[in-house]
C-alpha cells in the first residue's frame, strides 16, 4: 500500500488531474507540433517550441521557464543556484534569452545567410520596405487603447515587422511575460504567409496593377548605374549601411550591426569562411535550438491560457495585414506620381518574412500574368523589410524601455 | 493614461520617419557606393599587392596537404562538368 | 642563486615531492589513456577524461575541479569570480556540470542518433530492457548496508544502467564528489562489456538456450502487425513516449526529454536537418570534449585514492553483472509460459550500452550457431534498456535528491 | 539506519515496478501506434496538404533547389556503388 | 518640433559630436577592415576585431566593453546583471574572455591543427625556439624603465612572443586595459612577418650564411636516429610533454596543457575525430568570433587614443625584432662550435608565427640559392617558438600576477 | 621602482633560464621518446589486441570506412546526373 502510494505521489498524475488547463497546453503542443511538422510551418522553431511547451507543462519535470519577481530573486541568482532551484531550462532562459543574447546571434546568421545582390540591383525598391512597417506602430496604438501596457502594446506590435528574432528581442525587453505568444504569433503568421498576403492583395489590388510588368518597364525607363564590380560593393555595403544604421539608430545596433557582420563574413570569401561557417551553422543551429525549447517553455498553462493571449493572436494578424496593405498603399502613391509604374505586390513584400513573401508575391504576379516574374523585384523590398523592422524595434526599446 | 496615448502617437510618427529616413539612406549611400567603387579600377583591384612572395596558406589548407595542383585539376573538372555552378567544399584526406 | 630558488618556487616539483599521490593519479591517468587509445575502450570519453586528470594533478596549474563547501562559497560566486579564483576548469565545471546541463544535452545527440527502427518492429522484446535494471537497485541496498549513505548508493547503483550520461546526471544531483570514479567506472565497464556479458552468459545460459533461433521462432509463430508508414510512426512515437514518461516519472525529463526531442527532429528528416546537425554534432562533440575534461578534473589524490573508489569499481561491477542476469533470468522466466522462445541473450542486452552489448550477444549466438544472427533482435532490448535506466534515474533522484 | 534500509527496499520495489511499467506501456502504446498509424491512409499522406501555390521553401530547403526525381536517381546510384551502405547527407545547389 | 527634438535625442548624432574621438576610431576600425579585407592580413582575427571596433565607438549602441572597477561593480554581476545593465557585448567579454577561457580553447584549436612531425624529425633546431623568446623579456625591461608598470610592461613584452592567444592570455591576466592595443599589435606584427623577417634577415646574416644548405649539411654528417614508428611517437609525445610542462612551469598548463590535448586528440585519429572536429572547427571557429569582436569592443576613444597605445605599438615591435635577432643569434653561436652548420634563418623562425615565419624564411633561402629548401626545418624552431611564448607567458603570470 | 627593475631583470633571467631548459627536456625526451618507441616490435602493435571477436565500430568510424574508389565513382555519377549542380558533402556509411 505504502508502495502505491510513493508511486503516486513520484507521477504527475495527481497534478494533472488538479491543474485542467495543464491538458489544454498539452493539446497545444501537438497542434504546433502537427502544424510544424505536417503542415511545415516554419519547422526549425515550432517543433522547438512545441516540443518545449510539452516538457514544460508535463507537471514535475521542472522544465518550465518561471516569470523572475523581487521574491524569488531569480534575477540575482547565480546560473548555478538558478539550476540548482530551477532546472536547466530556467538556467538557458536566464542566460541566452533573458540577456537578450540569441536574437542578435541569430540575425549574425540570417546575415551570414542574405544576400544583398537583389537589392543592390533594385536599390530604388528598397524604400517601400518603409512602409510596410505602419502595421507596428498602428497595432501598438490599438493595442494601448485595447488596456495592453505601452511597453506590452510595442511588443505585441513588433509582431507586424513579420521577423522571428526582431519580435523576440523585442518582447524580452518591453514585455518578457508575453514572449511565448509573442513568438508563437509571429512564427505562425510569418508561415501563414502565402494564406496573409493574397488575403489582403484580393482587397487591396486592382487586377490591372497586378500585371504591371517590372521588366517592362526597366526598357522603357531604363536605369542609368550598372553595377561594374558587384563583390566589391558588396563587401563595403554592410560596413557603411552599420555605421549609418548605428548614428541614427543606435538601439538597433545589437540587432542590424549583427547582422550586418555576419553578411560581411560572408561576402569577404575564403579567408573568413571559419567565421562564416561559425556564423551561419554553428551557432545559429544551435541558437535555434535553445531558443525554440526555452521559448515554448515559458508557454505554461497559467501564462498562456488568459485573455491576452487571444487579443495576441488577433493583434499580431491586424499588425501583419496593415503592414501589407501599408507597403502597397506607398506603392500606389508612388506610381500617381511616377511614370514608371511599380507593382504593388513589391510593396506587399515589404513586410519582410523572406523570401516566403518574394514567393508569394511572385506567384500571384504570374497567376495574372504567366510572363510577369518580380521576383528578384520582390526581394528588394523584401531584405529592406528586415532592416525595416529592426529599425522600428530599435526606435520602440528606445522609446520605452 | 491621455499622457501615455499622445506618446504612443509620438512613436508612430517618430519610428514611421526613422524607418523612411534610414531606407532613403540605405537607397542614396548604396547608390553613391555603387558609383564609387565604379571609380576605382576594377584591374587594380584584382591584383591585390598583398605580400607577394608568400602564397598565402592559411593553416587549414596546410591540414589537408593534398597536392594543390591535383585540387586546381579536380576544381576544373568540375566546373567543365557543372559549367561553373558547383563547388568543392571540402576535399579531406581519409585516414 | 636567488634566481634558482625562484625558478624552483615556479615549477610544481616541491609540491610533487610532498604529495606522492599526485605521481599515482598521472599514472591512472597514463593507464587510463593506454585504455582510451591503445585498447579502445569509449576513447572518446576516456581520452578526455584521462587528461582531465592530467592536467587537474599537475599541482600549482590550477586545473583541478574543487568540491563546493559552505567555506568556499563556490556555489553562490559568479562565473568570473569563480574563474579568477579558481581558474577555467572550475568555471567549466561549475556552469556545465554541476548544474546538470551536460548529460541532457549529450541524450539529446544520443537521441538524434539513436533509431527506434528495431525497436519497434521488435516491440515485444523491448519489454526486457526492464528487468535489467534490477542491478541498479541491488547494489543500491548493498552499498547502503557497506556504510554508503542512501544518495551515494544510488548514484553507484546507477553505474549498473551502463549509460554514461545517466550515471553522471544521477551523480551530479545525488553525490557529486563520486561523480569521477564513478563516470570512470561507468565508462570503462561499457568498454568491457565484450568481457563481462560472455563472463555472464557463460554462467546462466545454456547451449540449448543459447541456440533459440528468433527468426525460426518467428516464422513458427508470425506476429500479426506489420508496419504500413514506418516514418510516420517515427515520428509520432517519441512525442507520445515523452507524454507518456513525463507523467508517470517526471523527474527523468531532463533526461529522457531531452533525448526523445533529439530523436524527434532525426525522424523529421529534412525539414529540421539543422536541428539534427546541432544536437547530433554542434552540440553533442562540444559536450563530449567538455564533459570528458571537467569530469577528469574531479579527480585529485585526495578525493579518488581512498577506499571508496575501491568499492565503487567493485560495486560498479556487482551492478553490471546482475542487471545481465536480471534480464537474462526475465527471458527464461518467459519461456517457462510461452510457446514462442526468445533466446536469453536478448535479456542480457537489457543492459543498454548500446550497440555493443547487441554486438556481443550476436557474436556468442553465432558463435553456438553461424546462421543464428539476433543483432536486430537484441537491439530492441537494447534501446530500450536506456530508456529503463533513464526511468530507474528518476526514480532514484525523485526518492534521494 | 533501519529506516532508511526500509526505504532502500521501498526504492528497490518502487523503481522496478515503475521500470516494468514504463516499458510495458512503451510497448502497448508502441502498438496502438502502429495500428492507428495504419488505418490512416498512406496515401492521403502523401499528397499532404500545404499550401499549394508555394512549393514550401525554409531558406534551408532553397538552397537545396534541386530535382527530388534527380536525388532519388543519385540516391539509387549510390546505393548500387555502396551495397546500401552509403547515404549522401546532402547534395545542394549553389548560389 | 517636439517629434525631430525626440528624433535628435533618439540617435547618436549629438554624442557624437561632443566626442570627435569617436570619429577617429571609427576610421582606425576601416583601417583595420582594409587591413584584414584588401592587405589579407590575418583577416581571421582583424575582421572581427575591427567590426568591434566599429559596434563599440558608435555611441548608444551599448556594445562597447567597460572595464570593471569597484564602483561599478562588475566582477560581482550575475551575468544577467551584466546583460541588463551593460549589454549582450559586456555579458560575452566576462563571461568568455576576462575569465580567461577563450584564448586556452583557442590553443586546443591550434594543437589540433598543428602537426609535430617537422619539429620531431628535426629535434635538435627545436631548441633555437628558446633563444628567440628574449624579445619578449628585453621589452618587458624596456617598457618598465619607460614608465609601464611591471605587469604592463609584461603584457607588453609578451608580443615579442608572436602569438595572438597568448598576448591575450596574458594581456588578461596582467593588463585588461591594455587588451584591445595588444591584441591589435600582435596580430599585426604577426600579419607583417612577411615584412620584419627580411628587414632584420637584412642587417644580421651575411649571404654566405644565407647559403648554408642544411640538406647538405645532413648529408656531411648523417643523423643517427630515424623514427619507424612516426604515429605512435606523435601520440606519445604530447602527454609527455605536457606532463613534463606541467610540473617545470605550472602557470603555462591552461595554454600548453590544451594545445597538446587538441594535438593528442588529432593524432589519435578516427576514434576521436569528433573530439577533433569539435576542437578543430566548432570550438575553434566560434571562439574565433567572439574573441575577435569582444578584443574589438575593448577600444574606445578613452581607452585606445593615448600615449600607451603609442608605446605598444612601437614596443610591440622592437619585441618582434629583438626576438627574431635572438634566434639568429643563438645559431651563429652555435655555428661558431660545431661543425654542422645551421642556417641562421631556423633561428630567425623561433620567433613563431606558424607558419607563416617558416615560408618566409624558406623564400629568402630560396632567393640566394634555388636549391635551398630549409621549410622542413624551419617549421621545428618554427612550431617550437610556440612553446617557447607560451611557457615565457607562464613564467611572467607567475612572477606578476 | 630599483626593487622593480632588479625584480625585472630576474624575471628576464628566470624567464629565460626556464624557455630553455623547457626546450632542451622537449628536445632529449622527444630523443628518448623516439628511441623507445622504436625498441617496441611495430608488428606487435600492429596487431592490437583489443578484444577480438567485436570488431570495434564507434558510430565515427562507421561513416568513413568506405573505399575510396567508391567515392569516386560515387562523385562522378553524380556529376553526370545532375548536370553538374550537385554536389556531394558526405557519404556515410549507415549502422
Ligand atoms: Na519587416
Ligand atoms: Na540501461
Ligand atoms: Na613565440
Amino acid at each position: 500500500m505504502e508502495i502505491l502510494e510513493k508511486l503516486y505521489e513520484m507521477t504527475a498524475i495527481g497534478e494533472l488531474i488538479n491543474s485542467p488547463g495543464t491538458l489544454l497546453m498539452i493539446a497545444i503542443s501537438f497542434l504546433l507540433l502537427y502544424l510544424g511538422i505536417y503542415k511545415k510551418y516554419e519547422p526549425l522553431l515550432l517543433v522547438p517550441i512545441a516540443f518545449g511547451v510539452l516538457l514544460a507543462n508535463l507537471p514535475g519535470g521542472n522544465m518550465n521557464v518561471i516569470q523572475a519577481t523581487a521574491e524569488n530573486g531569480i534575477e540575482h541568482m547565480t546560473i548555478l543556484e538558478i539550476a540548482k532551484n530551477h532546472g536547466i531550462m530556467n538556467m538557458l532562459y536566464y542566460t541566452l534569452i533573458k540577456t537578450g543574447l540569441l536574437p542578435p546571434l541569430i540575425f549574425m546568421g540570417v546575415g551570414a545567410m542574405t544576400d544583398f545582390g537583389p537589392m543592390l540591383r533594385n536599390l530604388r525598391l528598397a524604400f517601400f520596405g518603409a512602409a510596410a512597417q505602419i502595421g507596428i506602430f498602428s497595432v501598438l496604438i490599438s493595442a494601448f487603447l485595447l488596456g495592453f501596457s505601452l511597453k506590452q502594446a510595442g511588443a505585441l506590435g513588433i509582431i507586424g515587422g513579420a521577423d522571428g528574432p526582431t519580435a523576440i528581442y523585442t518582447s524580452i525587453i518591453l514585455a518578457p511575460e508575453l514572449l511565448g505568444p509573442i513568438a508563437i504569433a509571429a512564427y505562425s503568421y510569418m508561415a501563414l504567409v502565402p494564406v496573409i498576403i493574397p488575403l489582403v492583395v484580393r482587397f487591396t489590388i486592382t487586377k490591372k496593377e497586378l500585371k504591371i510588368n517590372m521588366k517592362q518597364q526597366e526598357k522603357l525607363f531604363p536605369k542609368k548605374v550598372k553595377i561594374k564590380n558587384l563583390k566589391l560593393v558588396k563587401i563595403i555595403f554592410p560596413i557603411v549601411l552599420a555605421t549609418l544604421v548605428a548614428i541614427l539608430v543606435p538601439s538597433s545596433v545589437p540587432l542590424v550591426g549583427m547582422l550586418l557582420f555576419g553578411n560581411l563574413i560572408k561576402e569577404i570569401g575564403n579567408e573568413t569562411n571559419r567565421l562564416f561557417k561559425a556564423a551561419s551553422e554553428t551557432i545559429m543551429n544551435t541558437a535555434t535550438i535553445f531558443l525554440g525549447l526555452t521559448v515554448g517553455a515559458t508557454m505554461t498553462a497559467i501564462t498562456f491560457l488568459n485573455q491576452e493571449t487571444l487579443l495576441i493572436v488577433v493583434g499580431g494578424f491586424l499588425a501583419f495585414a496593415i503592414s501589407i496593405m501599408g507597403g502597397i498603399f506607398a506603392v500606389k502613391i508612388y506610381n500617381v506620381f511616377s511614370k514608371k509604374k511599380i507593382n504593388p505586390l513589391i510593396g506587399a513584400t515589404g513586410l519582410s518574412a523572406v523570401p516566403m513573401a518574394s514567393r508569394v508575391a511572385n506567384e500571384i504576379a504570374l497567376e495574372h500574368d504567366p510572363r510577369n516574374h518580380i521576383l528578384q523585384y520582390a526581394m528588394s523590398s523584401n531584405i529592406s523589410g528586415v532592416i525595416g523592422s529592426a529599425v522600428a524595434a530599435g526606435v520602440l526599446i528606445s522609446f520605452l524601455s | 493614461m491621455e499622457q501615455s496615448l499622445s506618446n504612443a502617437f509620438l512613436i508612430l510618427f517618430v519610428g514611421m520617419i526613422t524607418v523612411f529616413v534610414v531606407l532613403l539612406l540605405v537607397v542614396l549611400t548604396g547608390k553613391m557606393l555603387i558609383k564609387l567603387v565604379d571609380n576605382i579600377s576594377y584591374d587594380k583591384l584584382e591584383a591585390s599587392p598583398t605580400i607577394k612572395f608568400v602564397p598565402k596558406l592559411s593553416e587549414y589548407e596546410d591540414r589537408e596537404g593534398i597536392d594543390r595542383k591535383k585540387i586546381a585539376a579536380i576544381v576544373a573538372s568540375i566546373d567543365v562538368i557543372t559549367q561553373g555552378k558547383g563547388y568543392i567544399t571540402k576535399v579531406e584526406k581519409l585516414s
